[in-house]
């Protein structure tokens, strides 16, 4: 593959340090969970990361990306700071969203990173009108929104595909099939479950993708962008995932077998890229593991960051509902 | 009198749920994850496998389809109880029940019922941020067309469906979250329960406090503390936002002279703002001095704990309201 | 063409009739619009008789149907009283919505004919419901959903094509693609303009046909049903079509060249089908001219009837908010 | 003082568009119907072949796609006015204007501004019967984040959204479409008006009629005839629906001692509610009779004439209501 040949040994160590850290921070935020620290719904990534990592390492800083409530892989993927985040979770001023969204609402607006959307689909027209704005604009920017294989089915997807197509924006539309919503199976919710087929619908152009393959991922999207930047026309790529750790925190998993769950987890995207890594001898077992310590080290600074993070003033409730500058 | 028995609000809803399905064949549930997943909160848990597929429907995240189909359904002799998962997501219905529910029969000059049960899960409480903490039973309750129930007792729990599965006009039913792990003594043989009035749920003679769904136990929690202190407060459970049954509060009113309304949506043009109007029109002569309220904050409502409990009256509250409004 | 053969004098003149009834019938709401008799919206169908012709003369009478506010022409094929339908256009209690809904609001339940829907888009989850509802208590019978192509772009056409597919609920999905919706040509409203294309999204089979050839409709709505009821499948049939006249009467189509209309006037689809049953001698001059009177006579009829109908007493405003029985 | 000049409510807005248009080129105005039909209600007639296509864009059925899109585009840094063709449709952008536009600034801890305007027509008066006739500013007033107001007179048509363009957070405007041909007199200058404050149109001393929208001029033509019969009451206009203005109308009650709400939309849980309220919470001692209000009656609003015009308070129901209340 293209791909496989150009990669690095820096860039590719430093996609595995992003899997790691997103796989490890998320590991520790659901203990942080357990022991109430984090509240609120808490929406885990865990076997999607190669989707997150792979789409974004592909974007200029100046790009736009918009997420789901499952968006703490996508925030670390841009390099939105680890501590902010966390602090974000634990409610702290500090955080990234200045502790007012938690979990499902990081935002940073200088890393161009516009949440953390929980309306399922809510974000997509939002995509599509910063795109508009780019092309209007005469940027050069893509928008990048991730969304689910359950979005697709609301009627904001439909809409959203249409004016892109029509009015000819850049953006990039992730769908991050994992295959349930909730506890949905994609048969119950789709009656065409091999969703890029629903591009041609629009005239958009669609592929799917093995979004457990971090290398696939990047090509598909590397091809993506180029389509868009080339054509100025959106796209639709689904990257088909799984997510081995249930909906979110409340979740009893009753609707699957643990078998499937199991199956899936052998398509681990982190061993399989590592292994590739080690094989083409871009990185050392040595290596790896000085990148978990420093991933560990790093998500050990985030919780004392987010500790030692301090509690809005009760009095401030209300900030925030309207802005403090008179205009703009 | 019946014996009576504990249960949870969530358990009590259950039951009605199970009771109208065994009733009448046409009644059938349908809403996202109602089915496989054991409901987003666990109250369908274990109906899919004694109902079956047919009659305990999970639907795609689609809810303006799917909305409007429980209405169609309606129209076509169903009896469809649709469940709106939260009311964060109705606004996506909002068409189909503000535009179709309410309007056909008039439009069709009486020839169209339409027999729909909508159910929303509603309110604060569960840390879940802006977009899932939404009180909006004042939407629904501006609507000529709707009848809206607030369920803000285990009784009413165990009763209101029931009863709302009889009407032939649509009937909107908001259950509070925050309230499905509560357990309350409920008479062994509850069941239906009238709804077109609202209730006193404790009788005094030094104030009136009005409130409804999660403001009930909190006002009956105040007027306890409140008897402590040699004052005789008068509780009343709205029940029915819509039509609004004046009378029982206005009676209330004319006794007191006094009164406080408690709610968790927001102050301006809520129930609260309607309940004091009537007061207004119909016994400002029996006033002893202006009626107040203790509303949620204007704010769309922020994660940490500390700032969500800010947000929403407290017992705490309500007790320093009366104090402050009866001792000058 | 096999339906050609198949189509006997009686039938042909019948069909004849409706479309001149439509075409009459609705040049005499024009006029009385224009003399204040009639007020409001009031959307004309000229030029596209044959799709609702060719459509419902194919229906049963368990079939349902429902239409946009453009639906003079269906209620008329549907056989709803010519008198009760231009009562109700003048606001009179003896129309068919007894004088609530005006134009855009005809209902009729006594003929499965449920309206007369305002809000582009929203009656198609209805008609999902309807048929679903069919489904369950098994009858035999589909729904039919008339609407524009405007509306397809609406998420509601998204949403309603993937349940009805995924419920595999007996639905005839129509779409009378004029051109334009309001001022708006399709090629600023899709940027798939072959909108037939669009049921591969859904896994429904779907067909375009010339909406202006009545023979042509025939056939493929015979294709449709049938698919539906072999399949127990929604179908999609894309009817291409035009209207002569102004989106409403408040239009002044400065959107479109007057050669363009002048263009399609000349595939009108009465003097094409007229031309046809003449040349088959399925009918005389002769028999035209009667049935052009006969039309014109009962026109008439219907405008005395409208005229000498009454006005409902202001007092009786409120009537039909809800219903009038208590339960059904 | 100014010279004053003629000019209709239409042709008002249609300055104050041209106007924010020329200013700034990030202005661009979207909406169904806009650009080459001419706007639905031709306030916008012209402005396509002033501006282009780029700047007057015509967009597709997708309320909740092409209001999201306005909203993101906002996001980018453009200043889109978003025209919804009339409050009616809005229930399909509800997702969007709620749970993006009102919170996304407060979700983020403040980072993202939303400088969009949205425009829409409202309210009852041409026989549009029930899915066509809604007064639904209620909805939006109950919602912080927004800037709600409501154009009741030729000024603020004028001059209105030229201030609302200034604002950095969301503003929702409601346009009168039935005054659209009423022709006014304003200073030849008038331009950006004020958009913090309700405003006293007519000084008075005996009560207070307060109102807003369509409201306005019928309680000034009220307020002229109360005069000829020696009553004199002060007419203020809202304006500002939220967040609303109370001082200026507490102010007024406190000098007149009485007031009479006046409003077209439903009455349950309105802005008349909320308004009296207000007094009933803060000027209750200064008053000398209970506060009353004439309000839409609450019926999905039926097409004919009579009835239309008896399902909204008239002057004459307004005179009526004054001397029954002043003179007991
Ligand atoms: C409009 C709306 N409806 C329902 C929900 C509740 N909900 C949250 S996540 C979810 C499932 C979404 O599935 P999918 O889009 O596949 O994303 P995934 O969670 O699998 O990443 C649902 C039903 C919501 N947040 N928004
Ligand atoms: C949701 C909604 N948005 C806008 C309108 C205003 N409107 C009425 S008809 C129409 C055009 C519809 O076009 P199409 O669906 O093609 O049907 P046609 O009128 O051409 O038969 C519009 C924009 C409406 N009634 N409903
Ligand atoms: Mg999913
Ligand atoms: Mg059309």
């Amino acid at each position: 593959m293209e791909k496989k040949k150009k990669l690095d040994s820096k860039e590719g160590q430093r996609l595995l340090q992003q899997m790691i850290l997103i796989r490890r921070f998320e590991e520790k935020s659901a203990e942080e969970y357990t022991k109430s620290k984090i509240r609120g719904f808490l929406h885990l990534y865990t076997g999607e990361e190669a989707v997150a990592v792979g789409v974004i390492q592909a974007l200029t800083e100046e790009d736009n990306i918009l997420c789901t409530y499952r968006e703490h892989g996508h925030a670390l993927a841009r390099g939105v700071d680890p501590n902010a985040i966390m602090a974000e979770m634990y409610g702290k001023q500090e955080g990234c969203s200045k502790g007012r969204g938690g979990s499902m609402h990081l935002f940073d607006a200088s890393k161009n990173f516009f949440g953390g959307n929980a309306i399922v689909s809510g974000h997509l027209p939002l995509s599509v009108g910063m795109a508009l704005a780019a092309k209007k604009q005469k940027k050069n920017n893509v928008t990048c929104c991730f969304f689910g294989e359950g979005a697709a089915a609301e009627g904001e997807f439909h809409e959203s595909m249409n004016l892109a197509a029509l009015w000819q924006v850049p953006v990039l539309f992730v769908c991050e099939n994992n295959l349930y919503a909730m506890g949905t199976a994609i048969k119950l919710t789709h009656s065409m479950q091999q969703l890029e087929k629903k591009g041609a619908a629009y005239g958009i152009e669609a592929a799917a993708v093995d979004g457990m393959d971090l290398l696939e991922v990047m090509e598909a999207v590397e091809k993506a962008l180029k389509t868009i930047k080339e054509k100025g026309q959106p796209y639709f790529l689904v990257c088909n995932t799984y997510r081995f750790r249930a909906h979110s925190m409340f979740d009893a998993e009753l609707y699957r077998e643990k078998s499937e769950v199991e199956e899936w987890k052998k398509k681990d995207p982190i061993p399989k890229f590592q292994e590739f890594l080690l094989k083409e001898k871009l990185i050392t077992a040595k290596k790896i593991t000085e990148i978990e310590k420093a991933v560990d080290a790093q998500i050990q600074e985030s919780i004392e960051f987010a500790e030692n993070g301090t509690w809005e003033d009760a009095e401030n409730l209300t900030r925030f509902v309207y802005s403090e500058t008179e205009s703009i | 009198m019946s014996d009576m028995i504990k249960i949870t609000y969530r358990e009590a809803i259950k039951q009605s749920i199970r009771d109208v399905m065994q009733k009448d064949e046409r009644v059938f549930l349908m809403g996202e994850d109602v089915g496989n997943y054991g409901g987003a909160f666990a109250v369908s848990k274990g109906l899919l496998k004694e109902f079956g597929a047919e009659r305990i429907m999970d639907v795609p995240l689609s809810e303006s389809g799917f909305t409007g189909a429980g209405i169609g359904a309606a129209l076509a002799g169903m009896k469809p109880i649709v469940e709106v998962m939260t009311v964060n997501f109705s606004l996506l219905a909002m068409d189909q029940i503000f535009n179709n529910a309410a309007t056909l029969l008039h439009m069709s000059g009486g020839q169209l019922n339409v027999p729909v049960v909508i159910r929303m899960g509603c309110g604060i409480g569960r840390q879940l941020a802006a977009q899932h903490s939404h009180s909006w039973e004042p939407f629904f309750a501006h609507v000529p067309g709707l009848i809206v129930l607030s369920v803000g007792t285990h009784e009413d729990a165990r009763g209101m469906l029931i009863s709302a599965m009889e009407s032939p006009d649509p009937v909107i039913i908001f259950e509070y979250t925050f309230m499905l792990n509560m357990e309350k003594e409920i008479p062994a043989d509850s069941g239906a329960v009238e709804i077109k009035k609202a209730k006193v749920l404790r009788e005094g003679k030094d104030i009136s406090l009005i409130t409804y769904g999660a403001g009930v136990y909190k006002c009956l929690e105040a007027a306890e503390a409140l008897g402590q202190e040699g004052i005789d407060a008068e509780v009343i459970d709205l029940r029915v936002l819509r039509p609004m049954d004046e009378e029982t509060f206005l009676n209330s009113v004319k006794k007191t002279n006094r009164a406080l309304i408690v709610e968790e949506a927001w102050r301006s043009v809520s129930i609260s703002s309607e309940v004091i109007s009537r007061i207004m029109e119909k016994a400002f002569f029996d006033l002893d001095g202006p009626v107040e309220r203790l509303c949620g904050v204007e704010v769309p409502i922020p994660y940490p704990k500390h700032l969500e409990d800010a947000s929403v009256p407290q017992v705490s509250d309500i007790l320093d309201k009366v104090k402050k409004m009866l001792k000058p």
